[in-house]
């Protein structure tokens, strides 16, 4: 039987390991992969949820709307990544510090 | 599905009933859509096209807002999806008003030969999803507003990438706010779970949240603060905001100061009434939470302005500072009684805005917006830095301005609660409000202080914009105007 | 049968994710983030969303995949070569502080959620005894699609609002490159 | 006729005036500075004509005098009530002879300011600014109102001090700032509880009413600043904090010692005008405060700590004086000796006595035109040469023999010289203060004897200056090119000073020209805090 | 009996106070258009005429009293009036007798100087207040004429300001008086707590509330208000203190002798004659507030005073310093008097002494006046007021020598003189009083007894140098001294100080020259009774014993210093008288001449650098604790300051360092926030 928390568990690391990437990689686009992991570990909450709210289906639109917006969201944060790139020939974070207090 | 269809019908007939309480959104969509086309075709042979009818708009709007204000709407619509109170009524006006002096704003500004129509379409969009969150009770909403407001923040600021600076505070700010969005979305997920519900205000919703074990609601509250945190800027999330600001162009900088905030202040007042007013674990944590998080950002703004050498930069910790005085009010916003909230933040605004037209019009003519560029200019500017100072005075919260009232109003606020409760927070909330605003006088007097007290080296051109100037000054009287008689604005919320 | 399916989804996801932090090489890591959206679709199926998983697939791996791909080879042309040259490693060594953290608050999430797992929610517990959970029987799409155009309708409007925004915004932010 | 509001915003309409006017008409700006504040002082001179010294005031709103009130803001606030704050002012007996004060000390401040040459379009829009927001204080009865005047004050004294103000001008302009800004935030929070716990008795609403706020009757029994007292802050009763924090807000200005260190920078570094204006009035709002707003409002805590009150007196004045003592700028000595003559106005409001708090209120007003003429006088010894070191000088008598006249006039009359106005206040200060103790109020006789040691020690930094700067044989830093520099006190300066010195002479022999009018509230105020003895 | 009776004294008094201020307030207007002092003249005459007149109609008759309020403050009204009664009226009188003479006599010395104007503003000044002083019938009146004498004081002294000592000396005048009034402000406050008045009528007069007022139980009660009996012990401390600081008492005498940096008319008016006397007349109208250990410190203090006083005159060269000495030692004379309770003898001396010490003032003012014209003509540099210069200048002067010696026969005590009678009174007096107290307080009686013929003898030695013999400074100035550049005083000069000689013998004050108990004075102060037995053997031993003592000390004295050595002819007859008298004289010598010019120098030493380094001292004491607390200031109070501007300047720096521009960096930080938040939250 799988269990709600066998889910959970799951997303918890999925999460968590999300988090790592957007700690520590050295690439922009690695920290927009990090952030798309913590998503999914949000969606499959939603949809472990969703499972029991056969109503409204809150957690499985929820799901899908999120999905949507990161998916936009990606878009619009890659565009920026490439901006910047542009600009300074680097897309590792730890380069790109000229806004700082001095 | 056999059990839900009879129900159609009556389904329809409630978003039919909605749409007409829905207008001031609806024209914002149809003027983004007209802003589009605009700027696709008719922006060629009049290139004030787009940002006429992104003002029409907005009036229009305004004027569908000022009637649901006048008949003091009050309705749930869209199956709990937006709750339009006088709240969030009178919260949309100053959106809107700021929005359109924004606008106005963005267009004096237009230096670059790059096309402005589609960053009207964005701010439109921005606006409406500030809209949604000022009414929304359902996290889903809440969330889609959110990353509307944020996405089209990104694009602001990364809108013009005419430099290394800007293209930075892009990157930043997107990375940044899709890192706390996604935590955020956890926490409402973990949200969703405890409650099998998304209205917050739902008592099921309540319900779920009393029973819901502590480790992880307290988890789920900190995540959602993370992404809340974010749009407010307070701390520990107020990381992002200075780097941003300063990189940010200025009129992009004065939006994301401004608008914004009142838009998540009015959602977090609302979630706040609606949790602390059940006293269960869930709601103590996140009263303690706010609490604490509200005296760091004092502190945190105030202390970490002081050593600030960029008006943009040093504006943006005091931003942080301001937040933490407008979470006091959240803290003690109770239902029905808004007008206080609204007073803050709508004077904030008005200050914000007129500090950053002023930082704007210096940075054209000296081409940097250093403290230290602004020695000695006081003389050769007099106006501009006369009014610029009572700005400044404002944001300190020293009589006679608004800033002072407003300040006076949220601590009266908060010594009300102090006086029911006794709670030893609110009153380390007082003091240290009291005291940042003895801190904030040093950096905040920097500019009076380098504009006034000391001689500056050279020559500079002042490249005055008449209108521009215009709007700053007349906020300027506003805010102080305001101080006199509070009454006046106070009795229309 | 069902939960040996569900371990080895979840194994596959979590082993691939961990492979992809320490991965040097991102278009390799890049793979395998394909790999992990497609072991978090087939978990969503689990939970009987057979719609998210369809759309988490044609959404991901066909958009957002390729759209990281082709970000990674427009900025790291160089880098590439940079890394090839000079790593001898195939995993990059974690940084601890992160570690630190994340462990941090996966410690704080699985506890949190084995104490969650003494006490079911209530709602969960009355759809179970109501039996309105979701079924595999249940035509997930057509429910969908019923609530997309009652209940949610004013978010679906919003975000198609949203979508045309994010569209025009990053076709700008990326036009910019033609323009110089 | 509103004489009162008249009396204070006929410098805003010089500042408008002033501001209106283009700048090729500058010099004229002097002149209507100097016509409206010389109306402004008929006026306080009129007031001082009709005033009814029969009437007694502080915590009587009927004993108040010219009084104006028109509600000003009136909001529903929901849950913490409906705001109330009007527009009130009037004046008794501690009211009147300070704003009279004030109005006098403003004409000298413009009179000194003759030859501003910097920028005058926006020192005196400022000065003005400074004067409306000082009469403002002096009248207002509401705290909101109070308060506004309060901070507006500060800011115009900010930019005259950091713009037209000596080398180490910002850092003299930012200390004062912040020292009564750090007072006066903290008032604020005070305030606010003061206006929860205060209701009007007609309309049940809270009430900024500095009048209500005196009555223990308006006051909610649950309030945070309820007369039983149980209430507490941070486990110290919270009148007790009230009243502390009040105090010192106060006690910054006055300024006692160790809170003072902003006022020999802020005096050193203003211009003459402005230092003038700053021992002249500003002090005195301190003390004024601590008697309008400590005192009547917190009687039984002022009952409770004015021992403390009195040793924090006697500490200024002996520190003061020794700090005086030691100075070799003669304006920074001049400074110093304000604190000390300030610890007497503290002292004598300590003592709660009639005599006492009479006399604290004489020396405040002696020593507001004594130390405004002493700053005037450095001003004309500094205008000319730019140096104010007593080192630099010597033999001035013989230079400038009119000036040493006036200079010595002026040292033996804030030495206490008998004749003199300051010698009344110290002497009743004095005699106050030892009488207390038989009055009960705790304050210790010796407190008396020790304030009165400052009396000899100004005696001595006095007379000691007055030896090595005018007596003796010519001998100046600058050399023979100060000697054709130092030109005797021309008759504008004359106009200035004798009317001063006159004044003080006038009110030492004649003190019933202030007692007269003092007497029904000073006596009305002792017996008031003597209940909660 | 007068003719000027339907004249109210009130009036008459008033005239004598005002008519000094008027000519005060003109100088002041006319400055330096009017250097004759003309005005201050008939001032001073005025005031002569209505005193005389005020004098009449007061001394002997019921007392004048009137008053008209001055302020109210709290719940006590000032009110400011004059009262006259003998004791003030004798006052009223003797001022402008004083210094009629004295504006007389500056008139001429004072001639050319180029700051005249000013001297007779101050002049008038000083006699207003002076006058005021003695008529006022509030404490809190007489404290302000006080301090204005005082004041007026300083300015006289200091009225050759560009000298470097004058200065000096009147600033330390004036400090040294303000420790006194601090004393009489002390006084006063004590007096209104306890009686809640300060009107002389109502606290001293035939009802006064002094009266009423008494020590029960350790607490001294008043009708309105009751304190620890100390504090009445402190309050007569108090007003003696004050009068301490202004006759001039040990050990706050020190600022006499300076002042005599200031003219000489100056210092015989004000410094002998008048404002020192103020102390006396202070410690007279109080009187009845003194207890038993407050009369009895005040007896030792005047012995002490007088004592040390007169052996520091022997020391002296300075002409006026003697004279200031001398002054010193008889103001302790007066106060030993008040000390023993009979302050009617104190007053007496005081009346006897302004005239003969007025006179002394001025003989040696002519004196220095001939010697700084020697000095002038001769061209030499020289101090014409030391006696060392002096000698034989009887020959130059020999009216003023007639007149300075009646002076100092007064002033030694000599029959037939004023000061006979007077001093006679305070030291048989204080004999009695001793008698009555017990042998041990016979040290004051005998005190004073050798403090009276050392009086004689350095009064002695002044005249004897300064008129007899040679004149010393002639050897050096013998071939330039052509004519006489040395000769008697002008007329405008020897007037006054004629005047005032007539005043120093006897029948003015009493018609019987050897009884003071016949004197009117005496029976117009007498007091009811006093309170030890008298003894009549006492006056006639007393009398004689000084009288023998001073003229021994005198022929010592001549021997000395007008024949240098005693002559040891070959007489055979006298041979052996001779050597017996030799070897009296060696004892003498060694005893007494040798011994007393020793102690004399110590004492002067101490004077000099103890008593003197003592005020040094704690001029110095005070100055490094006012360099100490500017320190504190700077450092400490401001330091803190400082600090905690330095942590709020710190801690913002700290969050800077999350603020350093790398994104990752930004992100770990909330999240470590966030997560140790949420520990902190869920553990404690």
């Amino acid at each position: 039987m799988i269990t709600l928390t066998h889910f959970l568990v799951v997303s918890a690391c999925i999460f968590c390991i999300g988090l790592y990437t957007v700690l520590s990689k050295k690439n922009a686009i690695m920290i927009l992969v990090g952030i798309e992991l913590m998503i999914n570990a949000a969606i499959l909450n939603f949809v472990a949820f969703g499972k029991y709210d056969k109503v409204s289906y809150g957690g499985q639109i929820f799901a899908l709307f999120a999905i949507v917006l990161a998916a936009a969201a990606v878009a619009v944060g890659l565009a920026l990544v490439l901006n910047v790139y542009r600009h300074y020939k680097t897309i590792n974070p730890d380069e790109i510090k000229e806004l700082k207090d001095k | 599905m056999l059990a839900f269809s009879p129900y159609i019908s009556s389904f329809i007939d409630q978003i039919i009933v909605s749409i007409p309480y829905f207008k001031p959104e609806l024209t914002l969509i149809i003027t983004f859509i007209g802003t589009i086309i605009a700027s696709l075709f008719v922006d060629k042979y009049w290139d004030k096209a787009s940002f006429t009818i992104t003002i029409a708009g907005l009036l229009l709007s305004g004027c569908y807002l000022f009637g649901q204000g006048l008949s003091h709407v009050d309705m749930v619509g869209f199956f709990d999806m937006i709750h339009i109170d006088t709240f969030a009524t009178s919260a949309r006006m100053i959106i809107l008003l700021s929005t359109l002096l924004i606008a106005i704003f963005i267009q004096q500004r237009h230096q670059h030969d790059r096309p402005l129509g589609d960053l009207y379409a964005v701010l439109l969009t921005a606006t409406l999803g500030l809209n949604l969150l000022t009414m929304s009770s359902n996290w889903l909403m809440i969330f889609i507003a959110v990353e509307t407001v944020s996405i089209s923040s990104y694009i602001m600021v990364g809108y013009f990438s005419s430099n290394k600076a800007q293209s930075e505070a892009a990157m930043k700010y997107v990375l940044f706010g899709s890192t706390c969005a996604a935590v955020m979305l956890y926490g409402v997920s973990l949200l969703y779970g405890f409650t099998g519900n998304l209205n917050f205000d739902a008592p099921s919703h309540i319900a779920g949240l009393v029973e819901a074990p502590k480790l992880m609601i307290s988890i789920a509250l900190l995540f959602l603060l993370t992404g809340i945190g974010f749009k407010l800027s307070f701390f520990p999330f107020h990381v992002w905001s200075p780097d941003v600001y300063q990189g940010a162009p200025t009129v992009i900088t004065t939006y994301l100061a401004t608008v914004p905030k009142i838009a998540v202040v009015v959602l977090l007042s609302k979630l706040l009434a609606a949790w602390l007013a059940v006293s269960f674990y869930f709601s103590d944590f996140l009263a303690y939470a706010i609490i604490i998080i509200a005296i760091a950002t004092m502190l945190i703004g105030n202390l970490a302005a002081l050593r600030q050498q960029d008006a943009k930069r040093m504006m943006a910790y005091s931003a942080i500072g301001h937040t933490g005085i407008l979470l006091m009010a959240v803290l003690v916003y109770q239902n029905n009684e808004s007008n206080i909230l609204l007073f803050y933040l709508s004077i904030y605004t008005l200050m914000n805005i007129a500090v950053f037209i002023f930082i704007d019009s210096l940075e054209v003519s000296l081409g940097n917006t250093s403290i230290d560029s602004y020695k000695g200019l006081g003389k050769q500017s007099p106006v501009l830095f006369t009014a610029f100072s009572l700005v400044l005075i404002a944001l300190i919260g020293l009589p006679p301005t608004a800033g002072f009232v407003g300040k006076l109003l949220i601590f009266s606020k908060v010594f009300e609660q102090y006086q029911n409760f006794q709670s030893f927070g609110l009153l380390a909330l007082l003091i240290v409000g009291a005291l940042t605003s003895v801190i904030s006088l040093f950096y905040y007097f920097k500019i009076p202080l380098n504009a006034f007290l000391k001689d500056g080296l050279d020559q500079y051109v002042h490249k005055s914009n008449p209108l521009l100037l215009g709007i700053g000054l007349l906020c300027t009287l506003l805010v102080i105007l305001l101080g006199l008689f509070p009454d006046v604005l106070l009795s229309i919320f | 049968m069902e939960i040996i399916l569900f371990y080895a989804f979840a194994v596959l996801a979590i082993g691939s994710a961990l492979l992809l932090v320490n991965l040097k090489n991102i278009a390799r890591a890049l793979f395998l983030f394909f790999i992990v959206l497609f072991a978090m679709a087939g978990l969503y199926l689990f939970a009987l969303a057979d719609f998210v998983a369809i759309t988490q697939i044609m959404v991901y791996v066909g958009g957002v995949l390729i759209l990281m791909l082709f970000a990674f080879m427009l900025s790291n042309k160089e880098l590439l070569k940079d890394l090839q040259d000079s790593s001898g490693s195939f995993l990059s060594m974690p940084r601890w502080q992160a570690v630190v953290l994340a462990i941090g608050f996966l410690i704080l999430m699985i506890f949190g959620i084995t104490e969650w797992h003494q006490s079911i929610p209530t709602w969960i517990q009355q759809a179970k005894e109501n039996n309105t959970e979701i079924i595999p029987t249940d035509n997930n799409i057509q429910q969908i699609g019923l609530r997309f155009m009652t209940f949610y309708v004013l978010p679906f409007e919003v975000i198609s609002v949203f979508l045309m925004m994010a569209l025009i915004g990053a076709s700008h932010l990326s036009r910019k490159e033609r323009n110089r | 006729m509103p004489i009162l509001s008249l009396l204070i915003f006929l410098p805003l309409l010089a500042t408008a005036f002033i501001l209106a006017l283009p700048t090729r008409y500058k010099s004229s700006y002097k002149y209507i500075a100097l016509a409206f504040t010389a109306v402004q002082f008929v006026l306080a001179g009129i007031c001082y004509a009709h005033f009814d010294a029969n009437k007694t005031g502080v915590q009587d709103l009927a004993g108040y005098q010219f009084v104006e009130q028109l509600p000003w803001i009136r909001l529903d606030l929901g849950s913490i009530g409906k705001l109330e704050i009007d527009y009130l002012i009037g004046i008794d007996g501690i009211s009147m002879p300070l704003l009279l004060l004030s109005a006098f000390v403003m004409l000298m401040a413009i009179g000194a300011s003759w030859n501003i040459q910097k920028s005058p379009k926006g020192y005196f829009a400022l000065l003005m600014v400074l004067n409306m927001a000082v009469m403002g204080i002096f009248c207002a009865l509401d705290f909101f109102l109070f308060y506004l005047f309060y901070e507006v004050m500060l800011l115009p004294l900010y930019f005259l001090i950091g713009i037209w103000g000596g080398a180490r001008r910002e850092y003299a302009a930012i200390k004062f700032f912040l020292y009564t800004l750090f007072g006066s935030v903290f008032m604020l929070l005070i305030i606010v509880g003061l206006y929860f716990s205060v209701v009007n008795p007609e309309t049940g609403a809270h009430t900024f009413n500095m009048i209500y706020m005196m009555n223990p009757q308006n006051y909610l029994g649950d309030s945070i600043f309820a007369w039983d007292g149980y209430q507490e802050i941070l486990g110290i009763s919270a009148r007790l904090v009230g009243f502390v924090v009040l105090f010192f807000a106060f006690a910054i200005k006055v300024p006692i010692v160790p809170l003072h260190t902003w006022l020999p920078d802020a005096h050193v570094e203003a211009p003459t005008p402005v230092s003038i204006i700053l021992a002249g009035i500003l002090l005195k709002i301190g003390g004024y405060g601590i008697i309008r707003i400590c005192y009547s409002i917190f009687p039984d805590m002022a009952a409770l700590s004015n021992w403390w009150l009195g040793l924090i007196g006697v500490i200024s004045i002996i520190y003061g004086a020794l700090n005086a003592l030691a100075q070799k700028d003669l304006k920074r000595m001049i400074a110093y000796s304000s604190v000390s003559h300030m610890g007497f106005v503290l002292l004598g409001i300590a003592s709660l006595t009639a005599e006492g708090i009479s006399g604290a209120m004489f020396q405040m007003i002696s020593h507001g035109f004594l130390s405004a003429a002493l700053f005037f006088l450095v001003g004309v010894v500094y205008d000319r040469v730019h140096d104010r070191n007593i080192y630099s000088f010597r033999g001035l008598a013989q230079l400038m023999p009119k000036y040493t006249g006036y200079i010595a006039v002026a040292f033996f009359a804030s030495l206490g010289l008998p004749g003199f106005s300051a010698f009344i206040g110290e002497a009743f200060v004095i005699i106050g203060s030892f009488n207390a103790a038989s009055v009960g109020t705790g304050l210790p006789r010796w407190m008396a004897l020790a304030g009165s040691i400052g009396i000899l020690l100004s005696a001595a930094y006095l007379l000691w200056t007055l030896q090595r700067m005018f007596f003796g044989e010519i001998r100046l830093k600058g050399g023979e090119s100060w000697v054709n520099e130092l030109t005797d006190v021309n008759s504008r300066e004359q106009l200035i000073l004798f009317p001063t010195l006159a004044l003080a002479l006038l009110l030492g022999i004649m003190p019933s020209l202030a007692f007269s009018n003092l007497n029904a509230s000073v006596l009305n105020l002792v017996s008031f805090i003597q209940q909660f003895i | 009996m007068d003719p000027v009776a339907h004249i109210s004294p009130i009036y008459t008094a008033l005239i004598a106070v005002v008519a000094p201020f008027i000519a005060f307030l003109y100088q002041a207007m006319a400055g330096k258009r009017d250097q004759s002092g003309t005005i201050s003249l008939i001032g001073i005459v005025c005031s002569f005429i209505s005193g005389g007149i005020t004098w009449l109609a007061i001394w002997n008759h019921p007392i004048a009293y009137a008053e008209i309020n001055w302020f109210t403050i709290g719940a006590s009204t000032f009110k400011v009036g004059i009262l006259l009664n003998n004791l003030s009226a004798l006052m009223l009188l003797l001022v402008p007798t004083v210094a009629l003479p004295v504006h007389i006599y500056s008139r001429a010395y004072m001639k050319g100087d180029p700051g005249i104007h000013r001297y007779w503003m101050y002049l008038s000044l000083f006699c207003f207040a002076m006058l005021g002083l003695v008529v006022m019938d509030s404490l809190l009146l007489m404290y302000i004429f006080w301090e204005l004498v005082g004041f007026a004081s300083y300015l006289l002294i200091g009225f050759w300001f560009t000298r470097e000592t004058a200065v000096q000396a009147n600033k330390k005048a004036f400090i040294v008086n303000r420790i006194g009034d601090l004393g009489f402000l002390v006084g006063l406050a004590i007096i209104f707590t306890q009686f809640k008045t300060l009107n002389l009528v109502d606290l001293f007069g035939e009802t006064g509330l002094i009266y009423q007022s008494a020590v029960t139980n350790g607490q001294w009660v008043s009708p309105v208000n009751s304190m620890d009996q100390v504090w009445l012990t402190i309050a007569g401390l108090a007003f003696f203190l004050a009068a301490m600081a202004k006759s001039a008492q040990f050990p706050l005498h020190i600022w006499l002798p300076d002042a005599m940096e200031g003219p000489t008319s100056v210092s015989s008016l004000i410094h002998a004659a008048t404002m020192v006397a103020a102390g006396v007349f202070l410690l007279a109208t109080v009187f009845p507030l003194f207890n038993e250990s407050a009369l009895i410190f005040i007896a030792i203090i005047g012995t002490i005073t007088a004592a040390a006083a007169a052996c520091f005159a022997l020391g002296q060269y300075d002409i006026k310093r003697i004279l200031a000495f001398s002054t010193i030692s008889q103001l302790g004379f007066m106060m030993v008097g008040i000390g023993i309770g009979t302050w009617d003898a104190a007053l007496f001396h005081l009346v006897t002494h302004a005239f003969f010490k007025c006179l002394l003032f001025l003989s040696a003012g002519a004196i220095i006046h001939e010697m700084a014209h020697l000095k002038a003509h001769s061209q030499l540099d020289f101090d014409p007021q030391d006696l060392r210069n002096m000698g034989g200048l009887k020959k130059y002067m020999p009216k003023t020598f007639i007149l300075m010696s009646i002076a100092s026969l007064a002033l030694a005590g000599f029959p037939l003189t004023s000061g006979y009678l007077s001093k006679d009174s305070i030291i048989i007096s204080s004999f009695e009083w001793a008698l009555s107290k017990g042998d041990f307080y016979l040290i004051i009686p005998v005190s004073l007894i050798i403090v009276s013929i050392l009086t004689a003898f350095y009064i002695g030695r002044l005249i004897f140098k300064a008129f007899l013999g040679e004149l010393r400074i002639l050897d050096q100035v013998q071939d330039k001294l052509q004519g006489a550049p040395l000769h008697e005083a002008s007329k405008t000069m020897l007037i006054p100080m004629m005047l005032l000689g007539l005043c120093c013998l006897f029948p003015l004050f009493s018609l019987n020259p050897v009884s003071y108990h016949d004197s009117w004075l005496m029976d117009g102060l007498l007091l009811d009774e006093y309170t030890f037995a008298p003894s009549h053997s006492a006056h006639l031993i007393i009398p004689l014993i000084l009288l023998i003592g001073s003229v021994i000390s005198w022929i010592i004295g001549w021997k000395w210093y007008v024949q240098h050595k005693y002559s040891l002819n070959s007489n055979s007859l006298a041979l052996k008288a001779a050597f017996n008298q030799g070897y009296i004289n060696e004892l003498y010598q060694w005893v007494f001449v040798d011994g007393t010019l020793k102690i004399a120098r110590f004492c002067y030493w101490f004077d000099r650098y103890i008593v003197d380094s003592l005020v040094a001292f704690i001029q110095f004491i005070v100055l490094s604790l006012s360099r100490l607390s500017v320190w504190i200031d700077k450092y400490i109070v401001d330091g803190i300051v400082n600090a905690v501007a330095s942590v709020a300047y710190w801690t913002g720096n700290q969050v800077r360092l999350v603020q350093n521009g790398k994104l990752q960096t930004a992100l770990y930080s909330v999240f470590l926030f966030v997560l140790l938040g949420l520990i902190y939250l869920i553990f404690f």
